[in-house]
């Protein structure tokens, strides 16, 4: 479910900017380094988990604002390797400010316990950080496809000189919307940080992944994203139990041939 | 004759944009197709390039049905086209794009190890062809530096380049100013001496002056051929096209 | 949703200012060669080769339009197969790179008949992806040496020469004859009909094919010789160093072998030799006074990218056009 | 031709002179050089290891009147940054030692290089056994550990313990393979019989939780595993929030509840048994006295990490003193290393002959709770323990 929030993200950056962004999985590094912060200072969960993401959508506002404003209509080789440039910095600055150690932050107490599900013992966290990634996707879902911005959102992403022709303001949707997908990317970070823990080199660990779920699920498709994630996420956690032999590569092959079978990904235009 | 289309017809999802067409092309003749807005007209010439693959129907080359081969093939029997659109190759300069399509027509694009550059045979013909279109001022300069005019030209040097048997040419003159407009038909009238060639065109003053022969297409469909004398005085056509177009 | 739009932007092609700015850097890496200590020639030597991987990317760049982001898979390739023709078979080194190079091409020819059909982003993606699954393969590879890789592999014994491979001062000059050898071969492919019709395809593949190209072809033969030219990089790499370590196949080797060709400039071959030559020495001078030296790599990269659209390769087209209107005053 | 190389004058004399910079050699400063990861996902490994070093040196103002200058070289914990990195401090710096690396395919490129220019390298962390076996040379020290040292004994003291059949877990990589292989031979020696093991992805998995299912329906009595860093957290938490400390017994290698790791893991470490080459707990003068000066000066409880790093301080200093301060021979040297023995915080330390690998306690333990971080309860100390090493006479 991870998986889905940071994917959504993505591909709403990836989909409707064309931006080709590697540093997301940093913004999820930093969301759940700002949730520690928060978690740190005020002892409470709920607090870091409303205001990390605000934050790390206000560090996408700024980074927008400052560099991808200027990029992009580059061609993606710029994109890539500006966002590159990113990742050093993300590492680092995280370095500089928080330390080298690894954290953790403790689930607030009411979700601490197992529930038994199904005749198993299941930790009820797992269960709300589900809940939480069912509560985005139909969040996202109702704000796209049911509302007005939605549409102007959509329309952006169809034709954005159709966009412009109709008066809609494709700068400043693009510029909330990325904010939005950094946002996203931020309440991935901190909402795993109780199971996962907070340390350097989480960015990397899941950009990988992420940039799969995007690629497969079809750039710039919500449903893609869910589908890919959902998909990928049961693939890579199942294939590396019951088949290890083959468990790093099971992934990648899964992208390889649906990329081989559809071009564009599951639900790509 | 050089090429025919047989009952060829395209659609586009549920939408026919071709409806039956029948078409001939005799040699070193010039041939006009035009049309309202929407008739099918560069949809036409990209099934005759290969661009598109058509549903029904047979495209026929020097008594070769071409139907299954591909556009990178047609080229090289022949088939050259221009585009409506500029598109050459932005970063190049004339000289280049015309040596490039050079090294096409003497299939050498497989060579590594040879200095395309300083090819002596090549260059002095890309000069030569470079001469014909008149842009032997601009030779050195980058395509993207050229006027749009100039770049028309450069498009179809391109093509000539290529020594095609048949050139298809979309709306060559479309966009130009009347002294541009003036030297393209020039020279696209020199090259109907040696090349058979097929024109999409809106102005109908470039049509009269070059075209030998005038396909007349509405709709998708061929509602008129003939010379175009015919064509000037044809009630049906003046009233489909001509009419609306000259208010 | 269409990405066929998405051009590469590539530096002016210019042929004299290439050669010119090659013999200026290898004079240069002579000079320290010959003056340099022990580590300095070291150091020349692991910049040479790789010059000669970010020659690979840049050629497949520039000419294809392909940006590939796991290329270090074939740096791996050509690496872990001198090892094992190497140490398992006992071929002599020189011929282990010559075979490493056939298997490179192989590998790259199989990979790209599948591959180069995807188009911009997607492209990258399987790249990064196929070289993701290199990575994760060798990483638990016993064969391979796994996670540890294998240490002990020889230099090119050719001591009946009289000559001592293990000289770090014969070893820096053997790469750069290797890497002069690929650059004039690469210039040449570039300068050739076909190297001019990968530059073609990059900027518009529709008219190439409309005036007769083989587009797929042409992209086919760019990324075999790119990952030929990578897989010899690897074998030079594993001589130089001894041994090898599943870390050069990952996809971040990839990402800074593109950063050395923007930071050098896209498409002029010896840009690529200046911009591993600057980003090398640059990354290793600033580690060394630093910790936090990602930072200011990464703001530079940054930098580059937006301020320098065609990196070093640019800023010294412009000064010498200067020079040259200043001479053309006098 | 010559007015075109004028043109890039500048560039042709900064190029080569950036490397053509001399070092003046200073005969009364013992130079070492750090290979560890300053930068990169180890770098708290790094840090721990080089202040601790520097207090085994501040501890000590100067040795004949030498003194002592640390020189960093970050191996980014890439290998080939590593071996540049090792040829400077070599070559251009002249280091008289080299301390490093943390991890052991970093150790391994480097091996051949520090062995042809007969560098002594005292290793203070990395673990693969072959660099005191098979690879072993006079000039490497082990001052740590090797995979096999940690893991051996507590095969055989969980049989001891009546254990009869255990489950393995670890990361998927060489070490981890190691660890496993050491601790399954010496458990099926004793008895005991391994019900199954799994290697996860090296630090690519997060979630435990399909594995952790699978252990629960093993039946195995006990579950031996191996983490470290931010894998290490995940892991007990996870093991700890589904339950599976109340069906089996969680034991493992003793980086898992490291001291590093435990402010995070906090009470889910809570019944982890594990060995280790140095636990906080063991209550000696040194290991107080250290103790104290640590956390006087980096405000954290020391780790196994800092102990390696100290001790291999407090070795550089004994063998320069039984050298008398001539450190210019530098096979001397590198066989002073070897033949010092002094007890550091975890106990009495000699090298072995063998294989250059460390001689040291093996502290098995358990984690209970502290004051506010869980602390580490010694359950049985195992005295001088080898690796079966052997053969390195060179």
């Amino acid at each position: 479910m991870t998986l889905f929030l940071l994917s959504a993200g993505l591909t709403i950056i990836f989909g409707l900017m064309k931006i080709v962004n590697l540093a997301h999985g940093s913004l999820y590094m930093i969301g759940a380094y700002i949730g520690l912060s928060i978690w740190t200072i005020s002892t409470s969960f709920w607090l870091a988990l409303i205001l990390a993401p605000l934050f790390t959508a206000l560090i996408g506002y700024l980074l927008y604002q400052v560099l991808f404003r200027h990029i992009q209509i580059a061609d993606p080789m710029r994109q890539v390797l500006l966002t590159f440039g990113l990742i050093y910095i993300g590492l680092d600055s995280v370095r500089l400010f928080w330390g080298t150690m690894s954290h953790s932050i403790s689930a607030p107490n009411i979700l601490s316990n197992s529930i038994i599900v199904l005749g198993e013992s299941y930790p009820s966290y797992r269960l709300f950080v589900i809940f939480i990634g069912i509560l985005i996707a139909a969040l996202l879902y109702i704000f796209l496809e049911k509302t007005k911005i939605g549409a102007k959102v959509r329309a952006s992403v169809d034709d954005p000189e159709m966009a412009k022709l109709l008066r809609i303001d494709t700068d400043k949707i693009l510029i909330y919307m990325f904010a939005l997908g950094c946002g996203l990317a931020g309440l991935a970070g901190i909402t795993v940080a109780p199971i996962l823990g907070v340390e350097p080199g989480m960015d990397m660990e899941v950009l990988v992944l992420t940039l799969i779920v995007v690629v497969v699920g079809g750039p710039g498709s919500l449903k893609g994203a869910l589908i890919g994630s959902l998909l990928i996420g049961f693939v890579d956690s199942y294939g590396k139990v019951y088949i290890p032999e083959i468990a790093q590569i099971i992934i990648y092959a899964v992208m390889a041939v649906t990329l081989l079978l559809k071009p564009n990904g599951l639900y790509g235009r | 004759m050089i090429l025919e289309l047989k009952k060829l017809s395209k659609s586009f999802g549920s939408i026919k944009v071709l409806k039956n067409i029948n078409l001939k092309i005799d040699n070193n003749e010039c041939v006009g197709i035009i049309g309202p807005n929407g008739a099918g007209k560069s949809t036409l010439f990209n099934v005759i390039a290969g661009h598109l693959k058509h549903d029904i129907g047979d495209v026929i080359y020097k008594n070769i049905n071409i139907n299954n081969k591909s556009n990178e093939q047609r080229a090289r029997f022949g088939i050259v086209q221009s585009f409506q659109k500029n598109s050459m190759f932005p970063e190049m300069t004339v000289l280049e794009s015309i040596m490039l399509a050079i090294s096409h027509r003497l299939n050498i694009t497989f060579q590594l190890f040879t200095n395309l550059n300083s090819n002596i045979r090549i260059l002095n013909e890309a000069f030569e062809i470079i001469k014909n279109i008149g842009l032997d001022k601009y030779s050195n300069s980058r395509s993207d530096a050229l006027s749009y005019g100039l770049q028309r030209q450069l498009e179809i040097g391109i093509a000539i380049a290529c020594s095609p048997t048949l050139l298809l040419l979309d709306e060559p003159t479309a966009g130009m100013s009347p002294l541009e407009t003036k030297n393209i038909i020039r020279l696209i009238k020199n090259l109907s001496k040696n090349y058979t060639i097929v024109i999409v065109e809106h102005d109908m003053e470039v049509i009269y002056n070059l075209a030998h022969r005038i396909y007349v297409l509405d709709r998708g469909k061929i509602i008129f051929n003939g010379e175009s004398e015919e064509i000037k005085n044809s009630k049906l056509v003046q009233d489909k096209y001509l009419g609306i177009e000259n208010v | 949703m269409d990405y066929m739009e998405d051009k590469m932007k590539a530096v002016n092609y210019n042929p004299r200012l290439r050669l010119h700015l090659f013999i200026v850097l290898v004079v240069s890496a002579l000079i320290s060669i010959f003056f340099g200590g022990y580590f300095t020639r070291f150091f020349i030597a692991e910049i040479a080769i790789l010059s000669i991987f970010a020659m690979s990317l840049d050629f497949l760049a520039a000419r294809g339009g392909l940006v590939s982001l796991g290329h270090a898979m074939f740096l791996g390739i050509g690496a872990y197969s001198t090892t094992i023709f190497i140490l398992n078979l006992g071929i002599s080194p020189f011929i282990a790179t010559i075979l490493s190079l056939l298997i490179g091409c192989f590998i790259g020819l199989l990979i790209s008949y599948f591959i180069v059909v995807l188009n911009g982003i997607f492209f990258i993606m399987v790249t990064l992806a196929l070289g993701e699954m290199f990575h994760a393969w060798v990483f638990t590879s016993e064969l391979l040496g796994g996670s540890d890789g294998i240490s002990g592999i020889i230099r090119p014994d050719i001591s009946f020469m009289g000559i001592d491979m293990n000289d770090p001062f014969i070893f820096a000059i053997y790469s750069l004859l290797w890497m002069s050898l690929i650059y004039f071969i690469l210039s040449r492919i570039t300068d050739s009909p076909l190297g001019r019709n990968l530059d073609a395809l990059r900027q518009n593949h529709m008219r190439l094919s409309a005036i007769g190209g083989y587009a797929k072809v042409y992209k086919i033969i760019a990324f075999t010789i790119s990952s030929g030219v990578a897989s010899i990089a690897g074998s030079l790499y594993v001589q130089l160093n001894g041994f090898i370590s599943p870390e050069l196949t990952h996809w971040t080797v990839s990402g800074e072998g593109l950063i050395m060709i923007i930071v050098g400039g896209i498409g002029s071959i010896s840009g690529a030799i200046l911009g591993a030559s600057v980003v090398y020495i640059l990354q290793h001078e600033l580690s060394n006074f630093i910790s936090w030296w990602m930072l200011i790599v990464g703001l530079l990269f940054i930098l580059v990218v937006l301020f320098m659209q065609d990196g070093l390769w640019g800023l010294i087209e412009k000064l010498r056009l200067r020079l040259l209107k200043g001479k053309n005053k006098i | 031709m010559i007015s075109f190389l004028f043109r890039y004058f500048k560039l042709l004399i900064t190029l080569p002179f950036l490397f053509c910079v001399a070092n003046a050699n200073d005969k009364n400063i013992i130079k070492i050089g750090t290979l560890l990861p300053y930068s990169g996902v180890y770098t708290v490994l790094g840090e721990e290891i080089t202040n601790a070093m520097k207090l085994a040196f501040e501890e000590q103002e100067d040795i004949f009147d030498k003194k002592i200058e640390v020189i960093r070289g970050d191996t980014e914990v890439k290998p080939n940054i590593a071996l540049q990195k090792a040829r400077k401090l070599i070559s251009s710096d002249k280091v008289d030692i080299l301390v490093g690396p943390v991890s052991s395919s970093v150790a391994l490129a480097i091996r051949d290089v520090v062995v042809q220019t007969k560098t002594p390298l005292i290793i203070p962390n990395a673990g693969a056994n072959v660099l005191t076996r098979e690879k072993c040379s006079k000039f490497i020290t082990r001052i740590s550990f090797s995979n096999h040292q940690i893991n051996a004994p507590m095969g055989t003291w969980m049989a001891n313990q009546g254990i009869k059949t255990a489950f393995l877990l670890a990361p998927d990589y060489a070490a981890g393979k190691e660890m496993m292989s050491a601790f399954r031979d010496n458990f099926e020696a004793g008895g005991g019989s391994i019900l199954g093991e799994e290697y996860t992805p090296f630090r690519k998995t997060k979630d435990f939780g399909p594995y952790l299912a699978r252990i629960k329906n093993s039946g195995a009595e006990a579950l031996y595993v191996f983490y470290a860093g931010g894998e290490a957290i995940n892991f007990i938490k996870q093991a700890h929030s589904f339950g599976l400390g109340d069906i089996m017994k969680i034991t493992g290698a003793g980086w898992t509840t490291s001291p590093l790791f435990l402010p995070a893991q906090k009470d889910a470490a809570l019944g982890f048994i594990g060995s280790l080459n140095y636990v906080p707990s063991i209550d000696s003068v040194e290991n107080n006295n250290f103790k104290k000066a640590y956390i006087d000066k980096y405000d954290r409880v020391p780790s196994e990490f800092a102990v390696q790093g100290y001790d291999t301080g407090k070795v550089i200093i004994e063998a320069v003193k039984s050298l008398s301060g001539d450190i210019s021979n530098k096979e001397k040297l590198a066989s002073a290393i070897n033949n010092i023995s002094v007890t550091g915080p975890r106990g009495p330390l000699t090298i072995d002959k063998k294989s250059n690998n460390v001689i040291q306690n093996i502290y098995i333990f358990e984690v209970v709770s502290g004051d506010n971080i869980p602390e580490l309860k010694i359950l049985d100390t195992i005295q001088a323990v080898k690796d079966p090493g052997s053969g390195c006479n060179l």
